[in-house]
């Protein structure tokens, strides 16, 4: 397994990235960040101000260190539980929470963003980022594909076809797994008899990597060199990173049926936020006005993101009808003046 | 028992397995967890983990398993755990499970339920909505089933259980936990493929399903005042059809009005209009009406009520056809 | 050109493909071999192995590609070897390529063309007739074409490949064969959602699409010495469905008969149905009548021509809507 | 690769079975059988008198040494190209015709076979055999389920997820690949990057073995050892039978479009039955007169099932509307009953 940084904040020198003090620096506040607008959200959905959604506690290295390896012109192919990649993207998290919040508004995703939707079926967004690839190839653009999952995607067919499809092709996908050892009540040994998941890889012709999954540093440079290695034409790469889900699945689900506390705890002493903090520390990076300024930041920035989330009303009724042909067919038209009519007789 | 429908199907899935160790359950969650839902509750801490049995998470692999399980002499109760999901399986279903008997002249029968909760109203995420009914009913050699209400849901339940076909098993999950009812904790069958007039009327029929019915309910009480009295079915199983309980109400009322939340076209609304068409033609005094979703995408919770056949819409659906 | 289906449909994509090169082809056997009917015959030679990729054995890798292709800004045709395979890649239909473009809100759109030969008719294996062109009419964000001559194949191929749309485009490959005509080499389209009267008549409207246009012709042949000349609509488009057309030609006849190859419940046959009977049921003189396969699965080849709808099944039902 | 015979026909003593002499003839005649039916099929197909079929000629080793190696009880669920298999099992070729004829009679299985029926969808049929697995398993059934496929299922999702499933709950399913190196046009070199497809079991936790798919003996013992573990409770096994198709991919097809002819040419010197015979030969069990008995019984037997087939009709039209439910409903008596009446009117 790949680890720079261990539990203790201790570091691996020879495989230390290059990283700026900027850099280091802005990887913690996105990682701080992640940590506060889920949070936020935890707290507004416990509110009724917001629907169902999966916490990302825990996943922010693995999230922000993986994310924080793209270029400009690379694309996020991400899921349901990634929201340390739109922060570190830059993703205004106000669509992030109106998504989330049920409002059709969310749905937006700005065009300055190589980023795909979220995908809910599980695993199905993998031929798809396969097909990025495929088109990038053939456009002999030079970029990289980065495709999220968790580990109950490798059960899927889907993963499969597209694995193998990047195998054949060599495309330049770099296919990511959060290996959060639980999809809902299933622990990872019940879903596969495979000793890794980055073994699987073998079965598509090219590498498979472990990686520390709560270790910033080694999410960067794992997915760096993937990505590079895809870039070069050299093919696509997975890369399991192993991590826990320390919340519960989602926010109606309750993780104590299934699992005890004690695992969960023992997986909170691997915090990837202060793992990270004790090597800025140790770098002379990191100080109590720092984390303060971190801190207010995030707040802050969240803070406005649900403001303008909250403020934004949902779309008119033409927006529900308008976005699924190119054209609105007559029948779609009879249906959206029928509920147009039928509201204003409602309100009379 | 007086419970809701969650618990009364619990109550079917228990009682079935210790009736008959062929009965097993598997899906995702449906066993430490309960399933999502908590439909089956308990049951692997009562029949263990061979018979309830937790998979990973690949639809076309649970049935496709539920399918040779059967045929080796099983029968298995598969749980998708959401309508929206079912698709990755969807070529286990139609190429497989509703053709072995016939691909097999008989020789080997695939009697497993697959089970659904269904539809929108939940204030769910996208594809946590869904309502295809429609798509299983064309397909030769499925039954499809639907209950409304607890007590329905046991005796449905049941018989799905024990019917020689795959039977897709609907559940409506606006209607999991809306009301309690008495439910025999005696062992009952309501025999699928029988409709049920849950309101008698005049001047019109009503036809409905799963949480439609509820909705239907409450429009019909609504125009009520009016001097309307529409009478109202439910048809618990939508393949194969119950024509003759639809038939005999058209003939009798004269008018028809469909309601469904799955999108219009090609809806199973569309069905059952042809085939009033093709046999009550003469005793209709006015189109045959459909209120259903919009053929769009089920929208996200805040605007789904946009989509979902609201008591208001069927009302109006109720004045149009009377006032052709 | 004067040439068969086959042709017309190889020349469509050729002029396509020199016309934009953004426009790719994936699927199984259709590089090298050129498609197991030859519709993508030479292409890879003419166009190289990124624009006309031979695939593994994967539905859903298939269609999920080539979603992944058309985000990225190209214009992928997918050949599904034969309609019956389609179920296996049904999630991505369903699931992505119907919603991309609202799930995005308008940012991502997914102009692709999934073609696929359909139907019964030609002594095939099992799985290799089927029809279920019902299913893809349900789905909102689909659109459905069916050719029915060489001329409209090439129309219609070319205005998919342009559309911004999803679209199935299902070839009846009964017809790949089945005739020549005058196809122009010129570029032409045939817009989408537009109906075509293929033969004027009187006291009756067939409506049908795809190989059941010339049964219908035939039978609209064989009745003409009753004094009976049926009007003949080839819908062309399934989704979204030209109801101007039909409504106007059956509020002008009064009768209305449709026929098609796929299982009768469910059908696209009954939406049509369901749709003259809300828009033109006081025009009608007659109920409804639909020909159509059996509900049950296409028999293998000895006993196919039970199913198929045959002309003289036609104009039973056409003598049996005049005498109602 | 597991080999015990070479293409010259010498033994590797060591790895020799030990088969009675009755056991090699009749793997022997299983194998000169199997071409013989195959043979006649495709000029009965040229003749017109069956439909479009699957020619296993080249696979008689593979499918022959593997079904061998079967017990009545265990569980056999063939795909499209198994002609080899349904000899060894003594299953009544007459179906086997019937159903390639297009007679639905051709449908029937009969109940004394545990043979499931042809799955058409290329790697659907996989799931199922592990749910005959999970069956057994909890019925304590000691059976062993042998399904087979060729290369290009191992592309499907079906086959990911089923062996997925059977690594996790150690079904006694044995997987057998014939990977015969082609899919219609395609090369397995193009269907996945992976180098073998034994390899593949990797990703599922459990073996995966290569097998020289020409050697009959070699075939036998790697299922029998495949299916002796499953019985003992100890998982299932991916075999990959190395071979070659080399006839066309069905009588629709013309092979020469796309593979060289020479390419077909040498698989020919390493036919499976000409290696066999050497064998036998040098065991003193072959002479030129028990050839001719073994062919002369070969042709009577495929003669008298070829003659049963065309001798049987297809079956009434009620059999068309009888086995789509356990019981006629309405509607299909109603569609029965309309089709009769019309067929009456049309005699008339
Ligand atoms: C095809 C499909 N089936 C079922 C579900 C329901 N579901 C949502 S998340 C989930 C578990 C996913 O686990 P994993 O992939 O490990 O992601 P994690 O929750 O750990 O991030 C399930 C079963 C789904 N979304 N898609
Ligand atoms: C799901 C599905 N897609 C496509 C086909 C069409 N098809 C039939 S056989 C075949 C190639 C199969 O190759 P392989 O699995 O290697 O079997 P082989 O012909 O070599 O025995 C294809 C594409 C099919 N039967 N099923
Ligand atoms: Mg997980
Ligand atoms: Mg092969």
């Amino acid at each position: 397994m790949l680890q720079i940084l261990n539990e203790k904040g201790d570091v691996k020198k020879d495989l230390e990235p290059k990283l700026s003090k900027g850099d280091l620096k802005k990887l913690y506040s996105f990682m701080v960040t992640t940590r506060v607008a889920d949070t936020k959200a935890l707290k507004l959905q416990r509110q009724g101000r917001m629907g169902t959604f999966a916490q990302s506690l825990g996943h922010e290295a693995c999230q922000v260190g993986s994310a924080y390896a793209l270029e400009t012109n690379d694309w996020t192919v991400p899921y349901f539980r990634d929201l340390g990649t739109y922060v570190t993207l830059g993703f205004p998290l106000k669509y992030w929470y109106l998504y989330w919040m049920g409002n059709e508004e969310g749905m937006h995703i700005p065009k300055e963003f190589n980023l795909f939707t979220i995908t809910v079926p599980v695993g199905s967004q993998l031929p798809q980022a396969v097909g990025l690839g495929l088109a990038a190839n053939l456009k002999k653009d030079r970029i990289g594909i980065l495709s999220t999952f968790s580990d109950e995607a490798t059960s899927t067919g889907d993963f499969h076809e597209a694995l193998n499809f990047a195998g054949v092709y060599r495309t330049p996908n770099v296919f990511l797994c959060y290996n959060n050892q639980y999809a809902i009540s299933m622990p990872r040994s019940k879903q596969t008899a495979s000793k890794t998941i980055a073994q699987k890889a073998t079965a598509y012709g090219f590498d498979g990597v472990l990686v520390d999954g709560n270790d910033v540093l080694a999410m960067y440079v794992a997915t760096q060199e993937a990505l590079n290695k895809a870039k070069n034409g050299d093919g696509p790469t997975l890369i399991e990173a192993y991590t826990y889900r320390r919340a519960n699945h989602t926010t109606s689900d309750d993780a104590s049926k299934y699992r005890p506390a004690e695992e969960v705890e023992a997986w909170e002493k691997k915090d990837p936020i202060d793992r990270f903090r004790i090597y800025l520390k140790t770098k002379g990076l990191w100080n109590e006005s720092f984390e303060k300024q971190v801190q207010k930041d995030a707040e802050e920035q969240v803070e406005k993101e649900v403001r303008d989330a909250e403020a934004t009303p949902s779309p008119p009724i033409e927006d529900l009808f308008s976005h699924t042909y190119s054209d609105i067919p007559q029948k779609l038209k009879e249906q959206m003046d029928e509920l147009k009519a039928g509201l204003n007789e409602d309100d009379q | 028992m007086n419970g809701n429908m969650v618990q009364a199907l619990n109550q079917a899935l228990e009682q079935e397995m210790l009736r008959d160790d062929r009965v097993v359950i598997l899906g995702e969650d449906v066993g430490v967890d309960g399933g999502v839902f908590r439909v089956t509750e308990g049951l692997l801490q009562t029949f263990g983990d061979e018979r309830v049995i937790d998979t990973p998470l690949a639809e076309s692999g649970i049935i496709g398993a539920a399918i040779g399980m059967a045929v080796y002499g099983l029968r298995p109760i598969a749980e998708i755990q959401f309508m929206g999901f079912v698709f990755p399986g969807f070529n286990q279903i139609v190429s497989h499970a509703a053709r072995l008997r016939n691909r097999s002249r008989g020789r080997f029968t695939v009697p497993i339920v697959i089970r659904m909760p269904y539809g929108a109203g939940v204030k769910a995420l996208e594809l946590h909505s869904e309502s295809t009914e429609a798509l299983f009913c064309h397909i030769p050699g499925l039954k499809v089933v639907v209950p409304s209400s607890p007590f329905d849901a046991k005796g449905l339940l049941v018989a799905s259980i024990r019917s020689g076909d795959p039977v897709i098993f609907l559940e409506p999950k606006k209607l999991y936990r809306a009301g309690r009812q008495d439910v025999p904790d005696d062992d009952y069958e309501i025999p699928l493929g029988t409709a049920k007039v849950v309101r008698e009327g005049e001047g019109l029929t009503i036809i409905c399903w799963g949480a439609m019915v509820p909705q239907a309910q409450e429009a019909a009480e609504a125009v009520e005042e009016k001097g309307i009295f529409p009478e109202i079915i439910d048809l618990r199983t939508l393949s194969p059809l119950d024509h003759e309980t639809i038939i005999q109400s058209v003939q009798h009322t004269g008018r028809a009005l469909i309601v469904h939340e799955a999108p219009k076209t090609c809806g199973l609304g569309a069905e059952i209009a042809a085939q009033i068409n093709e046999k009550a033609l003469l005793n209709l005094e006015a189109p045959i009406l459909r209120i259903t979703g919009q053929d769009i995408v089920v929208p996200l919770p805040k605007s789904e009520n946009y989509y979902y056949p609201s008591p208001a819409r069927i009302v109006r659906g109720i004045k149009k056809t009377m006032e052709f």
